[in-house]
């Protein structure tokens, strides 16, 4: 019953307002991209020194000089600019994106993120952007399955794995639910239909409330090639 | 859609409360927004703090907004230009609070607000007047003096070309504190030569990418 | 009269010792100075600590240089691309140290030194293990780290165009590190794709002036 | 018998190796421009963003853009770069420039500088970049006359004005001598044709030492043209 992939971009694309400066982590967050509602421009940076992010071009005017932060062959939109990396970190670290979206391995109540080292970890550890823009971003949402792959819950009391930053995430987008994250904990926006509240309390492994009128969490049936 | 030229003077100042904290590009009268700090006199804002190197000359731009009583205090590294009485006269009958730091250090005080950094030790100003005070640190073997970062609520600013996103370039010298000024701002106001349409400027050469600017005013260079 | 401009490797990597500190630039093989990495295998120094933010793939460029046993310890945010398979099989076998470090805070760190910057202070990686033994300090109702400025001995780097004074000029994004590794070491060797004399660049459109660089050499971009 | 100050700024341009990246403060040291011996290619900086400045401009070519630290209408030679503010100021205080020479109220043998402000100053207090230069340049150097317009000797034990920075003049170049600073305080280098070394030990205000075959300081009689 849960949203796929492709679905929780779409959905996450719908709060992105005109005009907002975005930057999508490496990974599913970048799908986002692709359900950006008509009419809005996106400004989406690049933390390898690029605002002004656009699709992927054909495989014929692939630049391996112009790439995203996931080392992929992109383009430049009319408006797009490009700078030096320290630059491009003082945009991240001094608050000026106005969102991030994030993958996630854990969320805790209190809104500490665990993205980029897990325990079990046989790679070698790798940060990246990561820790820069889930510190530095005034919103932070996160982009993750409600359960990780055995059915535990990724929604937790506190992390277990290493954090990537302390009491940042803001939203949290699931293929199950919208959940806010706020003083009062986690606070279910909108849940899947066919789901209730305490089948989603079941997924989560915190105290999770639901808003007063908390909505049905869809999305279009979305086929291969906008994904 | 992304624009964010606009057409007026009231367009471009709407919403400077009282109290702000407004940082000014401009070396001497290079790079110095005149138009718009002009204009700050009819927007009606007061009890300002300026951030800018120098304190004005004439009786016009900076001068003019101080000639008008809506500054509080400034902050600069350097107040004395040839031709700058409005802000003698005014410290001398008190009527203005001056802080003096170096040139360097409020222009890394600055970059420090925009880059969110918290503090940074410097050499300059350490052992002397300008550092007394200051928290002192000794890194290799020579005293550092902590800086805060210096945020603007506003800053206002002269550059050459702005384009729809906001994206800014300059003339030669005349680039001086804007690129800074413009990052380090909650609010960053650019008048400008001329302003065109998105994806016009060269995004190899842009200094000041769009999304640290607000709004855009074109004013027409004066001959 | 100044000419940095060299005309071959061994002239480009002539002086750099046993143990120094380099500073690379580039973000995958975007801006990656690939040949002058491969040259300083020839060049013959050893003990290095190098600094990039990725750990090298395939069998070329800095894991050429890694492969060959010249690297002691790599700090890096992001040992981990597709084909990153000598790092890992270097520190696999304990050959090689591993520092991981936030993308913006060794960029940062790198400015520090190139700045004159004794320390600063920065939420990134506060309260978290990469944060841990960190000197943390509040400011603005958050904790934040101290780092200390990053400084090499020598910085490796590529760009697109490189002029008789060393200024140079880059392509898209490509540019990432460039400018940053430049300003941050002692000596600064630039690959580039073309070199012109003095004036031949737009002095507006400069990313790198000549000041922060040492040598110059031509390597003609592979198709 | 001294030197004037095109002389004094003739002699310390005799100093200054082929490629320096070196800093004139404002007022005085501005003239060291104009005597650069032939054949030398020395980049000259200015605060305000700008490498490779070159002489004024005629009347008809001035650009108010275009100006020196001093604001005076100036040119930039081919090889020059235009940057902002902040990063003039990191070449500054990371100790990228080569030499900076600037003007001084007082010395002290330790190498103290004084040069922003007196005690006597009627004006406002300015600083401008004067101690991110001292504080920030490799080789500092104070151009000035040896003693006030009163008598009153520039070279002393310690500095009576406010320091701009603190150990950090490495010689002093005025209109008698060429003296170093020392661990052991003031060396004389140089001495004005006709003047021994207790005459110079008269007008300085410190103890000063002479290096062991101490040269004649001298320069061409200049005309008004160049300077």
């Amino acid at each position: 019953m849960g949203l796929d992939r492709n679905q929780i971009a779409w959905r996450i694309a719908q709060d992105i307002a005109d005009g907002s400066y975005v930057n999508l982590g490496i990974g599913m967050p970048e799908l986002v991209a692709d359900y950006i509602p008509e009419g809005r421009e996106i400004v989406f940076h690049s933390e390898n020194g690029l605002l002004g992010m656009g699709p992927k071009p054909p495989k014929d005017r692939e630049d391996h000089d112009l790439m995203n932060a996931g080392k992929k062959p992109v383009t430049l939109v009319p408006g797009g600019a490009y700078f030096h990396h320290t630059d491009s970190f003082l945009m991240i670290r001094g608050g000026h994106l106005d969102l991030c979206v994030l993958g996630a391995y854990q969320i805790s109540e209190a809104g500490d993120l665990a993205n980029w080292a897990t325990d079990s970890d046989k790679r070698l550890p790798a940060v990246g952007g990561a820790m820069d823009l889930a510190a530095g971003t005034p919103r932070v949402v996160a982009m993750t399955t409600h359960c990780a792959r055995d059915g535990t819950p990724k929604l937790l009391g506190e992390c277990t794995f290493p954090l990537t930053a302390a009491g940042v995430v803001d939203r949290v987008y699931t293929d199950l639910a919208v959940v806010d994250v706020t003083p009062a904990g986690f606070v279910a926006r909108e849940i899947v239909d066919g789901m209730t509240l305490d089948e989603l309390r079941d997924r989560t492994g915190a105290r999770l409330t639901a808003a007063e009128n908390p909505g049905i969490l869809k999305a279009p049936a979305l086929g291969h090639a906008a994904g | 859609m992304i624009d964010k030229r606009v057409t007026s003077f009231e367009q471009a100042l709407a919403g400077i409360e009282d109290g702000s904290t407004i940082l000014v590009s401009g070396f001497g009268n290079a790079g110095s927004p005149i138009e718009l700090l002009e204009a700050l006199v009819d927007q009606g804002a007061r009890d300002l703090t300026v951030v800018s190197n120098n304190a004005g000359e004439g009786e016009f731009g900076l001068a003019a907004l101080m000639r008008a009583g809506r500054v509080r205090k400034i902050i600069c590294s350097y107040p004395i230009t040839s031709g700058s009485v409005v802000v003698d006269e005014l410290h001398a009958a008190g009527k203005i609070e001056l802080e003096v730091a170096p040139q360097g250090t409020i222009s890394e005080r600055m970059r420090a607000a925009a880059a969110g950094i918290g503090g940074f030790y410097t050499r300059t100003s350490a052992g002397t007047r300008l550092g007394e005070g200051k928290e002192t640190r000794e890194f290799d073997g020579h005293p550092h003096v902590l800086e805060r970062p210096l945020k603007g609520d506003v800053a206002l600013l002269r550059a050459k070309t702005g384009d729809r996103w906001g994206n800014l370039v300059y003339n030669m010298t005349a680039r001086n504190f804007g690129p800074t000024v413009a990052m380090a701002a909650d609010l960053t106001i650019a008048q400008v030569d001329e302003t065109v349409d998105a994806g016009e400027l060269d995004p190899e050469i842009i200094v000041t990418p769009g999304i640290f600017v607000d709004r855009v005013l074109r004013v027409p260079r004066r001959a």
